[in-house]
C-alpha cells in the first residue's frame, strides 16, 4: 500500500503524457485523488498509540552502496503525506481548469513533484531521502521556468529558477556528503548501510556530528528558506506558475523542517544540543526578518511568500525548543502552514485574474460582489495569523510553550511574530478586499471551479481547527521519542561518562525522573 | 439539565444564529435574519436564567463546575480540553453579556434595517456575542484566549463593518493589533502559568498557586503583568487605549454592544477572574489599579472636550473601565462587577440614543452642530437623559450606587488606597461636567436644520452621505449609509431597548443598596470566598457617607454644565483661552496616538523600509551576487588563459609539470 | 679516451638540439637535427647498445628525416618573424625549461640509486645486438612489436588520409 | 641461440586479434568499390564481436603474453565502454561529412585503430606495452580530429591536439624512462616489487617518474592544468569524433591511470595521494568555472569534461577497491550522459545553421521533443540530479572518498557540482524556456562559406541519431533507477585490482 | 663515464626540447623539438638499460622510435593538409578556437 501511494502519482502521470490535451489535467488531478484516497486510508490504518514504522517496506536497493529501498509511516510524517496529498489535488484540480501549454508535459510533472515529495516524507533510509530531497527540485524546476512568468525589469523566470536550484542544491549536496559521511563513519567499517534507524542505534562521535548537522542543516535551512538563505525566494516565487506555487509553497519549505525532525535530532543528538541556540537565533531571525519583509512588501506573492518565511522560522523553533510539546506543535503547524498557505496561492490567483495586477496597492473593494470568496479568504487570513481558535493557533501554542519553557527570552522575542503576522495577513486581505473599489477592476465573485479547489482547503483548515488533536494524538508517540532521544543522552558513551551538561540535568531534573 | 449543559447552550445559541444568517445570506429575508439574530440571544440569555436557576439550587459552597466536550489539544502534557467552567461569576457574566445583548440586537433589528449588509451585520454582532460568552465561560487559559482573540475578531470586523471606507478599515486594524497584543501578553502569561503550575485549567491553577508561590514573588508578579496587558489592550487601558475612539467607525449598536457593555470590561472579569493570583501579586495588583486611575482622570478630561458625540461617549466609556479595573484591582470585586453590569445598561443606553440623534443628524457626530433635539426626537432625548443621569452618577441612579461603592472600598482599605477614594470623586466630579455637557449641547436650544427637519417632515433629507471623519463621498455600494437611511426614532425595537434600558438605568443600582439588599456581593460571595481582600466591607456609615458626597458631586457636576454650557455660554471659549496648552493636550488626547506613532510604528516601519532596500538589496543578494561574481570572474580567468595558442598551453603544461616535480622532489626530502 | 668519445658526442647532441631551437630556417632546423641524431648513435654506441645505434641512424637519419627535407621543401621553409605575441612567453619558458632541467638534474643526483655512479655492470659481447633485442621484441614484447606495426599502418592510413589528394576533388 | 616461444593464449586476446583482423577488413572494403558503402556496417559487426569476445572473457582474469597484457574485468568493463562508444560513434558518424573527405573506409579503420589502442591499454601491464598502446589509441584521434579537413577548426584542432599530446607523450616516455631506471624493470609488477624492495620509496627519481607519468596521464583524462587542449579540440573535431574522445579516451587513459597507480606505484600512495587529490581539485574548479558562459556546447562539454575528470580522479586518489568500482560505475555513467548530448548535438548541428551554439538547441522542447528529452537527461545526470546515474556516480565516488578520508574532495565535488549548474541548466532552459536574449539569429559565416557543411533539416529525425540519443538517455535513467546491474559490474571491475 | 653523465645530458636535451616547443612557431620546428624530447628519452632508457644491465630499455627506445617516426609523419601530413588550405603555417595564426 506504501508502494502505491508512492508511485501512483508518477503512474498516472506517465499515463498522461499520451493522453489527449484536453483530458491530461483531469487524469492528473483524478492521479492525486487517488492518492489521496490512499493517504486517508493510511490514517485510517494508523496505529495512534504506537511511535514506530508502520507500513514499512525495507528492500535492498543498491546493495552494493548500502542503499535500501525504505519506506514508512509513523507519527513525525503520517500528516504530511496527507497533505501533501491533499495540496496536490487542490494544486491539480485548480491547474486542470485552466489552459496551459503543453499540459501533458505540464501535469506529468506535476505528479513527478508528488511522488518526489512524498517519497522524500516517506524515506527512511538517508540516501534515499537525499535523492528524493533533490529530486523534488526537478519538476519544480520545469514548471516554473516553462510555464512561469518573466518579471519586467527584473530576472526572466528561467534566471529566477537557476538561482532557485543553484541555491537549494548548494544545500542539498553537502547533505549529500554529511549522508554518505554519517554512514560510514556510524559503519565503522562495518557493513555499510544508510538506514536512519540504524545510523541512529550506532550513533556518531561528536566531532562528526558537529560538521555533518550543519551539512544537513544547510539544505534544510535553504529549502524552508530560513532568514540569510531566502535570497531565491523572491524571485523564484515571483516567476512560479500560482497553481504550482500552491503545492510548492504549501508543501516543499516543510521538507526542511521535517528533516530536521527526521534526520538531525535522531542522528546527531549531541550537535543539536551544541547548536541549539545557534539555530534558534536563525529561526528567530527568520521569525522577525520575514515579519518585517512581508507588511512591506506590496506584491501578493511575496507577502505569502515572506509570511512562510517567518512561519518556518517559528516551525524550527519549535524542533529545536527539544521538547516534545515544540516539536508536536512543529508538526502540526506544519500541516497547518501548509493548508493555509496553499489557499492563499489559490485566491492570489483569483485576484490577480481579477484584477490583473500582483500588487496590493491597486487591489481593493471586492467583498461587496464576492462575499463567499471574502469569507474564505477572511478564514483563512485569520489562520495565517494563527488566530486564537484555529489550529494554527495551537500549533504556534505548542511551539512557544515548548520555546517557553526551555528557552524563555526565545520565546518572549518569538512570539511578537504573532503580533506582527496579525498585520501583515489583515493588511493582505483588507487590501484586497476592503476599502474602495479601484477602476476597472472586475469585482466578480468566486466561480464554481475555483471554489471546488479552494472550498475544501478552507474545510480542512475549519476542521483542524475544531479539532487539531487529530493529528497531535497520532503523531505524540512518535515525538517523544524523537525528542527523548536527544535530551535523554542516547548520545554515545563519551559523552554519559563525562555526565549531562548542566543543561541538560536541569532539562532531566525538570522534565522526567532521573532513574537510580 | 445542569448548570453546564446551560453554559453550553448559551454558548450554542449565539453561534447556531451566526451560522444560520451567515450561509443563509441569500436566502433568508432580511426581517427573518433579524429576527434569527435576536431570538438566539434571548434564548441564550434564557438558558443563562436556566444556569443560575441551577445554581441557586446549590450549595452556596458548591457552585462551581467544570464540564468539557473533547480534547482539545492534549499531548506532551499539555491538557487542553473543550471545556467550560461555571460559577457565580461567570454566570453573572453571561447574564449581564447576553441581557444587554438582547437589547441591542433588537435595537439593531430596526436601526440597521436599510443597510445592505443586514445580514452580514446579524451574523457578526452573534459571533460576536458567542465570542463573549465562549470568553466568560471558558475552563481554562487557552480557551480564554480563544474567547478573547474571537471577542478581538468580531470586534475588527464590526469596526470595519463599512470596508469602504478607509477610516473604517484602518480603525479595525488598529483594534484587531492592539488586541492581539493584548492576546500575546495573555498568551505568555498562560505559558508562565503552564510552566509553574503545570496546567491550564482555572481550577488546579488557582488551587495550586498558593501553594506554588509566595507573594509578590517575580513570577507570580509577571503573570499578572502579562494579564494586564490582556486586561488593558482589551479594555483600552492606558497605554492600549487608542483603539477604542476609532472603533467608533463601526456603526452605533457596535459602539453600544461591544465598546460600551461588553468587550470592554472582559478586562475586568479577567482581573476578577484571576483575583487569586493578584492577591499573591499586590504590586502588579496596585500597578494596575493605578493605570486604571490614570485612564479614568485623563479619559475623563478628553471626554471634557470632545466634540465628536460619540467618541465622547467612548472615552467616557475609557474612564468608566477605569473605576472598574481600580475597583477588581484593589480588591472591591463585586462593587466593580456592580459597575460592569450597571455601566452596561446606562452606557448601552447612551450609544443608543445617540445613534439615534446622529441618524437624526444625517451621520454628523460633531455636538458644536447639534442642539434642539429635545423637541425633535423626544423619546430618544429621554433616554438619553436617563442614560446622562446614571453615568452622571445622580442620586438614585444606577452608576450612583456601584461607582460609590469603589470608592468607599478604597476608603475602607485604608493607606495608601485612600488616594483612589480622593481621585475617583474628581474623577466623578468630571465626570458629571462632561456627561452633561453633552445633553446640554444636544438637547436644548434652538432645533437645528436637521433637527428642525424632523420636526417638520418627520425625517431627514439625506444628501449625498460623507464620511464624517475625512468628508470624501461614501461609496455605497456597501449600504449603510445610504440615501434611504433615516431611521431616527423611526422603529419600535428601537424605542423598545432604549426603553428596557433607561428603565435598568435608572433601578438598576436598587438591587445593591449598601446594608439593604446587597444581592450581587451575596451572589459572588461565592466565588471570592477565599478572598481576604473580599473580605473587607466598607461599614455602613463610610458607604453612606460616600453615597452622600458622591451625590453632592454629581449635582454639583451637572451645576457646572449647566453653567457653563446654557447659563453662561461663552465661558468654556474664555476657558479654552486661558488654559491653552491644557485644553491643546486634550483636545489632542495627551498625544497618545502620536507617541505610539513615535515609538512603535514608526520605527517599524523604518526597520522593514531598511529590510527591504538596503538588507534584501545588498546583504541578501549581495551574498548571491558576490559568489556568483567570484565564480563568474574565475571563469573569466579561466577562459582568458585559453587564448587559442597552442604553444602557451604547452607552456602551461611544463609549469604544470614543474610544480608537480617540485611537489615530489619536496615530499621526497 | 671513452670519455673524449662521450664528451663530443654529448656536444654533438646538444649542439644538433640547440640548433633546432634556434635556427630560424626549418631547413637548417632539420639539418641540425641529423647532427644530434648522429651524435646520439655515437652514443648509444658507447652505451653498448648497437643495435639501437643502428636503428637511430637508418630509421630515423635516413628515413624520417628525408620526409623531413621533402615536406619542407614542398611547403617552403620561410623563417619566422622575432615578434612574440603571447605575454610573457619570452621570459616564461626558458625559466621553466631551466626549472625543468634543474629538477630533473636535482632528482638524478640525489638520488639514492648507487648505480647512477657506476658505468653500469660488465655485459657480455651479445648485450645489445640485434639478436638479443630481436629475441626480446618477439618473446617479452610481443604485443608492443605488433602494435608498432599496426601503429606504422595506422599513420600510412593518416598520411593517406590528411595528404593525399581526395577522390572527391580529383572526381 | 634458444627462442622461448611465449605462450599466446587466444581465447584472452581473442577481442585484440579481431580487433585487429577487422581494422584490416574495413580498410579493405575501401579498396573494393562494391563494399566502399558497408564499412560502417563492417565496422559495427566488428565491434561487436570484439564486445561477443570480451563478454565471453568476463570473470576469468588472466596474464597474456609474457605480462605484457592483463585481461581482467576491469580491462573488460573498460574496453567494453571504450566499443559502446564507438559503436555509438559510427551510428552517429553516418552521413558526417568528415567521413566522406576521409574516406569512409579509412575513417572507420582509423576508428578501430584508436579501439585497439584503448583495449591494449586497458589491459596493458608493461610500460611499453603501455606507451605503445598510448600511442595507438591517441594518433588515430590526431587524424580523425583533423579530418573535416574542410574546416579550419578541424585541423588546428588537429595540429594542436598533435603537439600538445606529443610533449605529454615525450614526458610520459621520460617519466617511464625513469621508473624503469630506479627499478629495472618494464611490467608494472616488477616495478611495484622494485619500488619497495630497493627502498626507492621516496626516492626522487622514482618519484620525479611518478609527476612525469602523473602528468602524461592527466593529460589524456583531461586533468588540469593539463587539460587546455581539451575545449579546443573538442571543439574543432568532427562532432562523432569529439563524443568517442570525450568517453572513450577518458575510460581507457583512466584505466591504466588506476592501474598503474594501484598496482606500479601502489606502494607509494602516501606520496602521490594528496598531489592527485589537489589535482583532482583543482580539476574541478577549473572545469566547472570554465564552462560557464560557453556558448559551443561542445566546447562546454569539453570543459564540463574537465570537472567530470577531476570527480573521477577520485576513484584513484583513494586507491581503494570502492574507488575503482566507483571510478568504472562513473565512467559508464558518463558514457551513456555524454552521447546522449552528443547525439542531440550532431543532429541540431546538421539540422540548424548554428552549428554546435547554444542557440540551435532554442526551442527544442516544443519543436523536437524526442532529441530535447535525451539532451535534458543528459544534461540533468551530468549535474548529478537524482533519477538518473550521474547521481549514483555520484554517491558512489563521494561514497569512496568519505570512506579514505578524502571527505574534504567529496565536499569539493559537491562544490563543483553546484557551479555546474549554472551551464548544465541553461542548456535545459534554452530548450524549454523562453530565450533569454532576443531571437535567434542567423550567423553572418553561415551559409556562404566554403566551411559550412550542409544543412540536412530532416537530421533531427534521423532513426540513427534519434535512436542513440533515446537509448543513451533511457540507459542513464535506467540506471539511476536501477543502478544494480552496474554497480555489479563496477564492482566486479573494482575487485579485480585488489 | 658514468651513466649520471648520460641521464644528466638527456635531461638537457629534454629541456632543449621543451624550450624550442614553447617559443618556435613553425609546426616543422616544433615538430623537430618534439623529437628531441623523444631522443632525450631514449637516451634515458639506453643509459638505464646499461646501468641494470638488462635489455628491456633498448627495446622500449626502439619502439619509442617506431612510435616517433609516426607522429613525424601525421605532422608533417597536417602540415602538408594545412599548407593545401592556404593556411599560414605558423602555430600562433591558428588560434579560431579559444576562450
Amino acid at each position: 500500500m506504501i508502494n502505491a501511494l508512492l508511485w501512483a502519482p508518477l503512474a498516472f502521470g506517465i499515463v498522461g503524457l499520451f493522453l489527449p490535451k484536453r483530458a491530461s489535467g483531469w487524469w492528473a488531478t483524478l492521479g492525486a485523488l487517488v492518492t489521496l484516497v490512499i493517504a486517508v486510508g493510511m490514517v485510517f490504518d494508523f496505529d495512534t498509540g504506537s511511535s514506530g514504522l508502520q507500513h514499512s517496506v525495507d528492500v535492498a536497493w543498491i546493495s552494493g552502496l548500502g542503499v535500501d529501498y525504505s519506506l514508512g509511516i509513523d507519527g513525525l510524517n503520517l500528516f504530511l503525506i496527507v497533505l501533501t496529498a491533499v495540496l496536490w489535488v487542490g494544486g491539480t484540480a485548480f491547474a486542470a481548469f485552466r489552459e496551459w501549454e503543453r499540459p501533458q508535459l505540464f501535469f506529468f510533472l506535476m505528479l513527478l513533484a508528488e511522488t518526489a515529495t512524498l517519497g522524500s516524507f516517506l524515506a527512511q533510509d538517508l540516501l534515499l531521502f537525499v535523492l528524493f530531497f533533490d529530486l523534488m527540485l526537478v519538476p519544480f524546476y520545469f514548471l516554473f521556468g516553462a510555464w512561469g512568468s518573466d518579471r519586467e525589469g527584473g530576472p526572466s523566470a528561467a534566471a529566477a529558477t537557476l538561482k532557485m536550484m543553484i541555491y537549494t542544491l548548494i544545500g542539498s549536496l553537502l547533505m549529500l556528503v554529511g549522508a554518505i559521511a554519517a554512514a560510514i563513519i556510524s559503519a565503522d567499517g562495518g557493513h555499510l548501510t544508510f538506514s536512519i534507524a540504524a545510523i541512529q542505534q550506532q550513533g556518531l562521535d561528536v566531532d562528526s556530528q558537529r560538521w555533518i548537522f550543519w551539512f544537513f542543516a544547510a539544505a534544510f535551512l535553504v529549502k524552508m528558506p530560513a532568514f540569510l538563505l531566502h535570497g531565491w525566494m523572491p524571485d523564484a516565487y515571483r516567476a512560479a506558475p500560482l497553481p504550482v506555487l500552491v503545492v510548492f509553497s504549501g508543501v516543499l519549505a516543510k521538507v526542511g523542517a521535517y528533516g530536521f525532525l527526521r534526520i538531525v535530532l535522531p542522528l546527531f543528538p549531541d550537535a543539536t544540543i551544541e547548536f541549539q541556540e545557534v539555530i534558534l537565533v536563525i529561526a528567530l531571525a527568520s521569525i522577525l526578518y520575514g515579519s518585517v519583509m512581508a507588511f512591506t512588501q506590496t506584491n501578493v506573492r511575496l507577502i505569502a511568500g515572506y509570511s512562510s518565511v517567518a512561519q518556518l522560522g517559528f516551525i524550527t523553533a519549535g524542533v529545536f525548543a527539544l521538547r516534545a510539546d515544540g516539536a508536536d506543535g512543529a508538526i502540526l503547524q506544519m500541516v497547518n502552514h501548509g493548508l493555509v498557505v496553499a489557499p492563499i496561492f489559490v485566491i492570489v490567483a483569483i485576484l490577480v485574474e481579477r484584477t490583473g495586477t500582483e500588487d496590493i496597492r491597486e487591489m481593493g473593494g471586492m467583498a461587496l460582489r464576492a462575499p463567499v470568496l471574502a469569507v474564505l479568504f477572511l478564514v483563512v487570513a485569520l489562520a495565517t495569523l494563527a488566530m486564537p481558535g484555529s489550529a494554527n493557533f495551537i500549533g504556534e501554542f505548542y511551539i512557544l510553550n515548548g520555546l517557553f519553557q526551555e528557552k524563555i527570552v526565545f520565546a518572549c522575542i518569538a512570539i511578537s511574530g504573532v503580533a506582527m503576522s496579525a498585520y501583515y495577513a489583515l493588511r493582505l486581505y483588507q487590501h484586497a478586499m476592503h476599502n474602495r473599489k479601484p477602476d476597472g477592476i472586475a469585482t466578480r465573485e468566486i466561480g464554481l471551479r475555483d471554489a471546488v479547489v479552494l472550498a475544501p482547503l478552507v474545510l480542512c483548515i475549519l476542521a483542524l481547527a475544531l479539532y487539531p488533536q487529530l493529528i497531535l494524538h497520532r503523531t505524540a508517540p512518535t515525538v517523544q521519542q524523537t525528542v527523548a532521544g536527544v535530551t535523554n543522552g542516547d548520545a554515545p558513551e563519551a559523552e554519559l561518562a563525562s555526565g549531562p551538561t548542566g543543561r541538560n540535568q536541569a532539562y532531566i531534573s525538570r522534565n522526567r525522573p532521573i532513574d537510580p | 439539565m445542569t448548570a453546564t449543559s446551560w453554559a453550553w447552550l448559551v454558548l450554542l445559541f449565539p453561534l447556531l444564529g451566526s451560522i444560520v444568517i451567515g450561509l443563509g445570506f441569500k436566502v433568508l429575508p432580511a426581517k427573518v435574519a433579524g429576527a434569527i439574530g435576536t431570538l438566539s440571544i434571548g434564548l441564550a440569555f434564557a438558558c443563562g436564567i436556566g444556569a443560575l436557576l441551577c445554581l441557586l439550587g446549590e450549595d452556596p459552597e458548591a457552585r462551581h463546575h467544570a464540564s468539557s466536550l473533547w480534547d482539545y489539544a492534549s499531548v506532551a502534557g499539555l491538557d487542553i480540553k473543550l471545556g467550560v467552567y461555571v460559577d457565580p461569576l461567570s454566570v453573572f457574566m453571561v447574564l449581564v453579556v447576553t441581557g444587554v445583548s438582547t437589547l441591542i440586537h433588537l435595537y439593531s433589528y430596526g436601526y440597521m434595517q436599510s443597510d445592505k449588509g443586514y445580514h452580514r451585520f446579524f451574523s457578526y454582532l452573534n459571533f460576536f456575542v458567542f465570542s463573549m460568552l465562549l470568553l466568560v465561560l471558558a475552563g481554562n487559559f487557552v480557551l480564554l484566549i480563544v474567547g478573547w482573540a474571537f471577542v478581538g475578531f468580531a470586534s475588527y470586523a464590526l469596526i470595519s463593518f463599512w470596508y469602504r471606507r478607509e477610516t473604517a478599515t484602518r480603525a479595525g486594524m488598529k483594534a484587531f493589533v492592539i488586541n492581539v497584543v493584548g492576546d500575546v501578553g495573555l498568551t505568555l502569561a498562560a505559558f508562565l502559568i503552564f510552566r509553574e503550575l503545570g496546567t491550564f485549567d482555572y481550577g488546579p491553577a488557582f488551587e495550586k498557586a498558593p501553594e506554588v508561590f509566595t507573594t509578590n514573588e517575580w513570577t507570580i508578579t509577571a503573570i499578572c503583568l502579562l494579564l494586564l496587558v490582556g486586561a488593558f489592550a482589551k479594555s483600552a487601558q492606558l497605554p492600549f487605549h487608542t483603539w477604542l475612539p476609532d472603533a467608533m467607525e463601526g456603526p452605533t449598536p457596535v459602539s453600544s454592544l461591544i465598546h460600551a457593555a461588553t468587550m470592554v470590561t472582559a478586562g475586568v472579569y479577567l482581573i476578577a477572574r484571576t483575583h487569586v493570583f493578584f492577591e499573591l501579586a499586590p504590586t502588579a495588583a496596585d500597578i494596575s489599579a493605578f493605570v486604571g486611575l490614570a485612564t479614568l482622570l485623563i479619559a475623563g478630561t478628553i471626554a471634557l472636550v470632545m466634540t465628536d458625540l460619540k467618541r465622547a461617549i467612548a472615552y467616557s466609556t475609557m474612564s468608566q473601565i477605569g473605576y472598574m479595573i481600580m475597583g477588581v484591582s484593589i480588591g472591591a470585586y463585586s462593587a466593580g462587577l456592580f459597575h460592569l453590569m450597571t455601566h452596561a445598561f446606562f452606557k448601552a443606553l447612551l450609544f443608543m440614543a445617540a445613534g439615534s440623534i446622529i441618524a437624526g443628524m444625517a451621520n454628523n457626530q460633531n455636538i458644536d452642530k447639534m442642539s434642539g433635539f429635545g423637541k425633535a426626537m423626544r423619546f430618544t432625548s429621554i433616554a438619553f437623559l436617563c442614560g446622562a443621569l446614571a453615568l452622571a452618577a445622580f442620586p438614585g441612579t444606577s452608576g450612583f450606587f456601584s461607582k460609590d461603592e469603589i470608592l468607599a472600598y478604597a476608603e475602607a482599605r485604608g493607606g495608601m488606597y485612600v488616594i483612589f477614594t480622593v481621585l475617583g470623586y474628581v474623577g466623578a466630579l468630571i465626570t458629571a461636567v462632561y456627561t452633561f455637557r453633552l445633553v446640554f449641547r444636544v438637547l436644548p436650544g434652538v432645533p437645528c436644520k436637521e433637527a428642525q427637519e424632523l420636526i417638520d417632515s418627520g425625517h431627514v433629507a439625506h444628501e449625498e452621505p460623507r464620511n464624517p471623519a475625512t468628508g470624501e463621498l461614501e461609496d455605497t455600494d456597501v449600504g449603510f449609509p445610504g440615501a434611504t437611511h433615516h431611521v431616527a426614532e423611526g422603529s419600535w425595537p428601537m424605542k423598545a431597548a432604549m426603553g428596557v434600558l433607561s428603565v435598568l438605568a435608572l433601578i438598576g443600582g436598587l438591587i445593591q443598596i449598601p446594608g439593604v439588599d446587597d444581592v450581587l456581593s451575596k451572589w459572588l460571595d461565592p466565588v471570592f470566598e477565599n478572598s481576604p481582600l473580599a473580605a473587607i466591607h466598607p461599614s455602613l456609615s463610610t458607604d453612606w457617607i460616600g453615597l452622600g458626597i458622591g451625590g453632592a458631586l454629581s449635582i454639583l457636576g451637572i451645576w457646572l454644565a449647566h453653567f457653563l454650557y446654557v447659563q453662561q455660554p461663552t465661558t468654556p471659549a474664555y476657558l479654552i483661552e486661558k488654559l491653552r496648552p491644557l485644553y491643546t493636550l486634550f483636545v489632542n488626547k495627551w498625544y497618545f496616538d502620536e507617541l505610539i506613532d513615535l515609538l512603535i510604528v514608526r520605527p517599524a516601519l523604518a526597520i522593514g523600509r531598511f529590510a527591504n532596500r538596503v538588507f534584501e538589496r545588498v546583504v541578501v543578494d549581495g551574498l548571491v551576487t558576490g559568489t556568483e561574481g567570484t565564480v563568474r570572474s574565475a571563469g573569466g580567468v579561466v577562459r582568458a588563459v585559453q587564448n587559442g595558442f597552442v604553444r602557451s598551453y604547452a607552456l602551461l603544461l611544463v609549469a604544470g609539470f614543474a610544480g608537480l616535480a617540485l611537489y615530489f622532489l619536496i615530499s621526497s626530502s | 679516451m671513452e670519455e673524449v668519445l662521450f664528451f663530443v658526442s654529448a656536444i654533438g647532441a646538444l649542439g644538433g638540439a640547440i640548433g633546432v631551437v634556434a635556427m630560424r630556417n626549418p631547413f637548417y632546423s632539420v639539418l641540425a637535427l641529423i647532427v644530434h641524431l648522429f651524435s646520439l648513435a655515437a652514443l648509444f654506441l658507447l652505451l653498448a647498445s648497437a643495435f639501437v645505434a643502428a636503428a637511430q641512424v637508418v630509421v630515423y637519419a635516413g628515413a624520417v628525416m628525408v620526409l623531413y627535407v621533402f615536406v619542407v621543401a614542398y611547403v617552403g621553409g620561410g623563417g619566422e618573424s622575432a615578434w612574440e605575441p603571447i605575454p610573457g612567453q619570452r621570459l616564461l619558458a626558458p625559466a621553466l625549461a631551466i626549472a625543468l632541467f634543474v629538477e630533473l638534474s636535482i632528482a638524478i643526483l640525489s638520488s639514492a640509486l648507487l648505480a647512477l655512479g657506476t658505468e653500469g655492470p660488465e655485459v657480455g659481447p651479445g648485450f645489445g645486438n640485434p639478436e638479443a633485442i630481436g629475441k626480446l621484441l618477439l618473446e617479452k614484447f610481443l604485443i608492443p612489436f605488433e602494435a608498432s606495426s599496426i601503429l606504422l599502418l595506422l599513420a600510412a592510413i593518416g598520411a593517406i588520409v590528411l595528404a593525399g589528394r581526395k577522390r572527391e576533388e580529383t572526381a | 641461440m634458444n627462442f622461448n616461444e611465449p605462450t599466446l593464449d587466444y581465447a584472452g586476446l581473442s577481442p585484440v586479434i579481431a580487433l585487429t583482423v577487422g581494422l584490416c577488413v574495413v580498410l579493405l572494403s575501401a579498396v573494393f568499390k562494391p563494399v566502399r558503402r558497408s564499412a560502417p556496417g563492417l565496422t559495427l559487426l566488428v565491434l561487436a564481436t570484439a564486445a561477443g569476445l570480451l563478454i565471453w572473457q568476463w570473470g576469468d582474469p588472466k596474464d597474456l603474453v609474457s605480462g605484457a597484457l592483463r585481461i581482467d574485468d576491469l580491462s573488460v568493463a573498460i574496453s567494453l565502454i571504450a566499443i559502446l562508444t564507438a559503436g555509438f560513434c559510427v551510428l552517429l558518424s553516418i552521413r558526417e561529412p568528415a567521413t566522406e573527405q576521409a574516406g569512409l573506409g579509412e575513417y572507420h579503420a582509423l576508428l578501430l585503430g584508436s579501439v585497439l589502442g584503448m583495449v591494449l591499454l586497458a589491459e596493458a601491464q608493461n610500460l611499453v606495452t603501455f606507451f605503445v598502446a598510448i600511442e595507438t589509441l591517441s594518433i588515430p584521434l590526431y587524424i580523425l580530429c583533423a579530418t573535416n579537413l574542410r574546416r579550419e577548426g578541424s585541423l588546428e584542432s588537429g595540429l594542436k591536439y598533435l603537439i600538445v599530446g606529443s610533449l605529454g607523450s615525450a614526458t610520459l616516455l621520460y617519466g617511464m624512462a625513469f621508473l624503469y631506471g630506479g627499478t629495472a624493470s618494464t611490467d608494472f609488477a616488477g616495478i611495484a616489487t622494485g619500488i619497495a624492495h630497493k627502498g626507492m620509496l621516496d626516492d626522487p627519481l622514482i618519484l620525479v617518474g611518478i609527476a612525469m607519468c602523473a602528468v602524461g596521464l592527466a593529460f589524456k583524462t583531461s586533468i588540469a592544468p593539463f587539460h587546455q587542449w581539451t575545449p579546443d579540440v573538442y571543439e574543432g573535431a568532427p562532432t562523432p569524433i569529439t563524443s568517442f574522445m570525450a568517453v572513450a579516451t577518458k575510460a581507457a587513459a583512466f584505466a591504466v591511470f588506476v592501474r598503474f597507480f594501484d598496482v606500479a606505484l601502489g606502494p607509494q600512495v602516501d606520496e602521490w595521494q594528496p598531489a592527485l587529490a589537489v589535482l583532482a581539485a583543482v580539476s574541478i574548479v577549473v572545469g566547472n568555472v570554465g564552462a560557464l558562459g560557453q556558448d559551443s556546447l561542445k566546447r562546454l562539454l569539453g570543459y564540463s569534461g574537465i570537472a567530470q575528470a577531476g570527480y573521477m580522479l577520485g576513484g584513484i586518489v583513494v586507491a581503494s577497491e570502492s574507488g575503482v568500482s566507483a571510478l568504472v560505475f562513473y565512467l559508464a555513467a558518463y558514457a551513456f550522459m555524454n552521447l546522449a548530448a552528443f547525439a542531440v548535438i550532431i543532429a541540431r548541428e546538421r539540422e540548424t545553421p548554428f552549428g554546435d551554439d547554444i542557440r540551435a538547441m532554442r526551442g527544442l522542447g516544443a519543436e523536437r521533443p524526442l532529441l530535447a528529452w535525451p539532451l535534458t537527461i543528459s544534461m540533468l545526470a551530468l549535474a548529478g540530479l537524482p533519477a538518473t546515474a550521474g547521481f549514483i556516480g555520484k554517491l558512489y565516488l563521494i561514497e569512496a572518498l568519505v570512506e579514505s578520508d578524502y571527505t574534504w574532495l567529496g565536499v569539493f565535488i559537491a562544490i563543483g557540482t553546484m557551479i555546474s549548474l549554472g551551464y548544465y541548466l541553461r542548456v535545459v532552459a534554452t530548450m524549454w524556456m523562453r530565450p533569454e536574449g532576443g531571437p535567434a539569429t542567423t550567423p553572418a559565416i553561415a551559409g556562404a562559406s566554403p566551411e559550412a557543411d550542409p544543412i540536412d533539416p530532416e537530421a533531427g529525425k534521423r532513426l540513427y541519431l534519434v535512436g542513440p540519443a533515446l537509448l543513451a538517455a533511457a540507459a542513464t535513467v535506467f540506471f539511476g533507477v536501477i543502478p544494480q546491474p552496474l554497480v555489479e559490474f563496477a564492482e566486479r571491475a573494482g575487485s579485480s585490482l585488489f | 663515464m658514468n651513466i649520471e653523465w648520460y641521464i644528466v645530458l638527456s635531461s638537457l636535451l629534454f629541456a632543449t626540447g621543451a624550450i624550442g616547443i614553447l617559443i618556435r612557431r613553425s609546426p616543422m620546428v616544433i615538430l623537430l623539438c618534439l623529437e628531441l624530447m623523444l631522443n632525450a628519452g631514449n637516451l634515458a632508457l639506453v643509459a638505464f638499460s646499461r646501468m641494470v644491465g638488462n635489455q628491456q630499455g633498448q627495446v622500449f627506445a626502439i619502439v619509442v622510435m617506431v612510435v616517433a617516426a609516426c607522429e613525424v609523419v601525421i605532422g608533417l601530413g597536417l602540415i602538408v593538409a594545412i599548407f593545401r588550405r592556404k593556411l599560414p603555417l605558423n602555430v600562433d595564426d591558428l588560434r579560431e578556437l579559444r576562450g
